[in-house]
């Protein structure tokens, strides 16, 4: 299935997602043709068991096209709606082909069977249909909440991408059910950072594939730019980066596989390796690329507004380091390496700070 | 080992007494200023600003009087400049004027020229691009291709066709300094280049304004038409532009503006981090803090030999190499530091800040001299080239 | 984007068996190990613990069992290893004879030679050197001038002349396999070289240890003086030594033991800083976690490509050169976060662990190429020269 | 004064300290035809007044000897005795003209008129004839005391130089006097810093030096190390980082000039800067020179070593950083650039986290 899920999704974007698109996004269009027709292929569904109206497909599956997304900088909420898809399917929910929100943090409180409260930072919050959201700590509650009853205050991140924050007032779900064992009152959270490490992996390579191209094109002194070493080395070291992040992210989706639980150990050093390889790669493509991969009009820019973007979100670098570093600590040091080779360690240890 | 020594320096009693001056002029004048405009210190054009500097005599201050100018020595320039870009005032309108053109024309222009340009420049009326890059030359300015003839008609002088680029406030400019080819096409790279001062009013002279990723229109593509360029346009020597730029950009390399430019975010995450930061959130502030400190310190070394009349090129392209990592770190570490995401439209003073610095910082390594152009002079500075 | 593809992979269900047996068994014999012993890993040498290993099968594992060895496939040797590796093992004595020498003698050499040889190093009893570097040669192997030419007397065979420096181990091995000119003088810099299994007891070679700056003893210089070499010691064909050596390196840069040099210290750190890190220590030490965890994943997929029989020189490089950063990283953090300086003689476990490492640090880039070589392979790699 | 000491210490190092010099003190040699002509020459009691037995020089006279120190690996506690006899000095404690000790950290207790507890780090605590220390919180007092009258435990930093704990029973001091008002009891750790950064400030000249001479001469692939662009992109950062770290420790010397109170903003600035500095260079230093470097032999290495022993010593990166940080942090954004402009700002704010 994954296979022919990438090559369906790669030649779907790189058909329709062009910098003018991204642009016209930006600037507040919502690309109504290119929704209807990930709706159509059955990608917004996917994640979500056949028997409740999905593909059934496991997070390992889902790996390349999230990552697609994040490669042609893709200005639809599709991610965040294949994790919506999951959720409600590990819950019993029927699956929505719709764009759909979702808020790992906000204030919701359940006041009988009605929600009052703001979700923080909803991914194109202002279009979708339907928000996505976990209410209650002790017995937490997955909740589908109509657009059309909050009010919204549109906010954006750093690329211009929506992250509004949607108020509502005693508004009833249009469904809710308990969360089941396994599955975390966490899982927007960590499930929200999986998806940005993987978008990240597939924007380091397109910010990498355009450095490589564009210092292979680009003469200066003479010569072309990638004929000067300080320039291979910086390209050298992007791709080291850039594949460490794939991995890691691929990694965190094979670890959540098909079941419930997501896994908080490998999702954290995905967010972790993908925050820092953003750091070093964004800024050696902008070197590379000169004055050019400042205008508006560039890809580049778009690709690394993104990453700056997405690596604050659900978490910046030092928010899951110090997760993986107080839970390491607090077993001490023998708890690493068998840590590192299962792959896998009870992150909450890490709350104890 | 003297090949960079940077030597220790107290900025002047007399020129420090300037100091509480400025501070007290600026923190009435931008008391109103947010936080998200402060951070736009180089971009920001304010020329009802700018006016006022030139009045309270802190333009041109190392011009001579009868060109309007103060006669005030380097350090009380240094000190007025460094608040200025402290506090994140918005200098964008008269900055080239004031720092690059000003002198320029002092050193190397005729006496008309000094009496038709400086006097505006001091009072902050008149301001000046720079005109640089073309197309596909990038760094490589020995590769530019913009080109002025002699005329062949009565008027004389000269004219101008081609293009520059990436020029900065040439949408607000009065006039542009451009290197051009003088010389006939198969001189050696570096030879037969000239500075002219363009009118950027003249008939064919077209600016047309670059979008940049945040939004922003800071840069201009520059086209030239058959421009007619008067005799006494000419700046300097004939052939000789190469060399004066040269010169001009070891200036451009060492002051304040070499560090200070993500200044304003440093404000905003010291604030946001609150009084009791924690272990990691005081450690990266006090590793920047310590940063600051010691490129000051080299900048003020870099500003004496200036003012004793060296050329300190090696010793400026360590501070403006050193200073832009310095600048383009403090985006990093505020959003490694504090988990709070860079917002656009909304949201606190410092998640705005942060959005607009993150963006804006991968070109502090662009402008004055690409890390590879500096570290190359660096290396010849050492011997190793 | 192919050039790049780095996969996830599961380690097989059978060879994550091994796993716990190998725990077990190091658990018990390195249990009196002080921590600055197994800091020591790499450079620990000791023939009794190699021969424990050879006896329990976890040597030579890849190795047909005709010669003694296992034919155990690249997961379970890939386990095997970096279980002595995180645990600070003393692997050094029958590391490289493992590791690359039984490879090429399996791949390259006669069938005399893999009986003679292959047996002893799957027993942990025959240990091997690798004679590469000579003066003034440093990483530009193509350069090097230690020359056999053929032997004019009876016996056949070649003569040996030249020297070998930073011969790690060359002092307690029996056998160098090293890379020598046996082609004429004018041949191009890869040309004309050969590889050689060269007896270190032999007439005329004389090894001496060069002290390092920490006072050990690893590095050696090599003499050849006349050394007699039978016509058998030649491994693979006469002058494509430069082509085998190649293919080796591949192989070398993209295991656990690129990565996992500086673990010890890891270690003594999270127990230092305790239970409760502070946000700047947890910061770190999960930074160092994350990037750990990454760095396996890849080797991993480098491991899948060449067990699928594929030449991922490129990824290989990329796992050496980011391995190596983080190696180094670890002490330059352990120092900067916990406030206990590095001692030698006395104090803590982690005082003397932080002092031998940040001491050998800088090597990690030397061996297995250096920053240069490596960039400029995966450079090649992404069609950039 | 300034030129006089810098030549005359110049040319007294470089005749006599010699790496095989460093190397048999590593061994356990004490110099003592080299301690002897520092002494005669006036370099040990230099700090101290003219009126008790010193040159009356002002710390900004003794950067470039400091300097000096560090740059040839001087494997002498002379700067240790340079601070010992300013803080005499101001005591108004005679100067004495022998190797002193000092120690910033103890376990020290004055009971009537003795000293018992451990001075923890002594340089060259085996060689020392005198100790000095600082007992006591509320009124603290200076401290001189016999190193005959000490139990010797041996260390030695990552560079062998040694640093050794002295312990103490029931000693009477050979001098002692209550601290002057403007005097910190923090004095020992504060004037540590300041050497150590200095020392380093040395140490990095001469491995940039080292490293520019070994690239131009040595040659690979057919040409000069010095001809590669990597290389001089690592040559050229090295040179930042040599350049700040000399100005920002001149300027903490300069800043304490005679005064009894030295400033400690302009000290963890400048030890910041030289910890900092220090990791880059000393890297890039071995990266340049390759296995050479590493020999027991060479030069370079005799730096590197103690550039990274004296990055500890006195507090290391994060303990300078943290009390800027905080101090900042504690006056807020306000108070940043007035104090950078000023060169001081009131650390003991940093001490409330």
């Amino acid at each position: 299935m994954r296979e022919l899920f990438e090559s369906t999704m790669e030649r779907l974007l790189a058909d329709h997602v062009t910098p003018e698109l991204v642009n016209s996004c930006e600037a507040g269009q919502w690309p109504q043709a290119l929704w209807s027709l990930l709706e159509e292929s059955g990608f917004a569904v996917a994640a979500a068991p056949e028997a409740l109206g999905g593909a059934g497909a496991s997070w390992e599956d889902l790996y390349p096209v999230v990552r697609a997304c994040g490669r042609h900088t893709l200005p639809l909420p599709l991610p965040e709606t294949l994790l919506a898809n999951a959720l409600l399917g590990h819950c019993g929910l029927e699956a929505r082909n719709e764009p759909l929100g979702i808020a790992a943090r906000s204030t919701l409180k359940l006041e009988g069977s009605r929600v009052s409260g703001t979700l923080h930072d909803v991914p194109w919050g202002r279009n979708v249909h339907h928000a996505v959201a976990i209410v209650g700590d002790a017995n937490p509650v997955l909740v589908v909440l109509p657009r059309s009853r909050a009010t919204c205050t549109e906010r954006a991140n750093v690329a211009g991408e929506p992250r509004d924050e949607l108020h509502f007032d005693a508004v009833a779900p249009v469904a809710s059910a308990g969360l089941p064992q396994g599955l975390s009152g966490e899982a927007l959270w960590l499930g929200g950072a999986m998806l940005r490490s993987a978008q990240a992996a597939g924007a380091l390579e397109a910010i990498l594939q355009m450095s490589t191209t564009y210092a292979g094109e680009r003469v200066q002194f003479g010569k072309p730019l990638a004929s000067f070493q300080a320039i291979q080395h910086q390209l050298a070291v992007m791709a080291q980066h850039t594949g460490c992040v794939a991995v890691a992210a691929e990694a965190a989706f094979a670890e959540a596989g098909n079941s419930t639980e997501l896994n908080a150990w490998a999702i954290a050093a995905a967010k972790v390796c993908a925050a820092e390889g953003t750091g070093v790669a964004a800024g050696m493509a902008h070197a590379v690329h000169g004055a050019i991969g400042f205008t508006h009009e560039h890809a580049l820019q778009q690709a690394t507004r993104r990453l700056w973007g997405w690596r604050s979100e659900f978490g910046n670098l030092s928010h899951w380091a110090q997760r993986l570093g107080r839970a390491v600590c607090a077993g001490g040091s023998t708890s690493l390496w068998p840590a590192v080779t299962a792959n896998r360690l009870d992150l909450t240890l890490g709350e104890i700070a | 080992m003297t090949a960079i020594a940077f030597r220790h320096h107290h900025i002047p009693a007399e020129a420090q007494a300037l100091r509480e001056q400025v501070r007290t002029f600026l923190a009435e004048a931008l008391k109103e200023r947010p936080p998200l405009r402060s951070a736009d210190s180089w971009m920001g054009a304010d020329p009802a600003f700018s006016r006022e500097l030139g009045r309270r005599g802190w333009l041109g201050m190392a011009l001579p009087r009868r060109y309007g100018g103060h006669e005030a020595g380097p350090w009380a320039r240094y000190v007025v400049i460094e608040e200025l870009l402290a506090a994140g005032a918005p200098v964008s309108a008269h900055w080239i004027a004031d720092r690059q053109s000003g002198p320029l024309i002092l050193r190397y222009g005729s006496e008309a020229q000094r009496e038709k340009y400086l006097p505006g420049i001091c009072r902050g009326e008149t301001y000046f691009c720079i005109g640089m890059s073309e197309p596909n030359s990038g760094s490589d300015l020995a590769s530019i291709r913009t080109r002025a003839v002699r005329s062949t008609d009565a008027k004389g002088g000269w004219v101008l066709n081609g293009q520059k680029i990436w020029t900065t406030n040439a949408h607000y400019s009065q006039y542009m300094i451009a290197l051009v080819r003088t010389g006939d096409k198969t001189a050696a790279r570096h030879e037969g280049m000239s500075q002219f001062i363009i009118d950027l009013q003249a008939p064919g002279v077209t600016v047309r304004p670059i979008r940049d990723l945040a939004g922003g229109e800071h840069f201009n593509e520059v086209f030239f038409d058959n421009v007619h360029l008067d005799q006494d346009t000419l700046v300097g020597a004939e052939g000789q532009g190469w060399e004066q730029v040269t010169a001009e950009l070891a200036f451009e390399r060492s002051g304040p503006e070499r560090f200070l430019s993500s200044i304003a975010l440093l404000h905003t995450l010291i604030d946001a981090c609150g009084r009791r930061p924690d272990a990691l959130q005081a450690k990266e502030i006090g590793r920047l803090v310590a940063r600051l400190v010691g490129l000051r310190q080299m900048s003020l070394s870099v500003t004496a030999e200036l003012a004793a009349g060296a050329n300190p090129a090696l010793a400026a392209s360590c501070v403006k190499d050193l200073g832009t990592a310095f600048e383009q770190e403090i985006p990093e570490l505020a959003q490694a530091v504090l988990d709070e995401p860079p917002v656009v439209g909304g949201g606190s003073d410092h998640a705005q800040v942060l959005a607009a610095l993150m963006q804006m910082a991968p070109s502090f390594s662009l402008r004055g001299g690409t890390r590879e152009i500096l570290r190359g002079i660096i290396a010849r500075g050492l011997g190793l080239r």
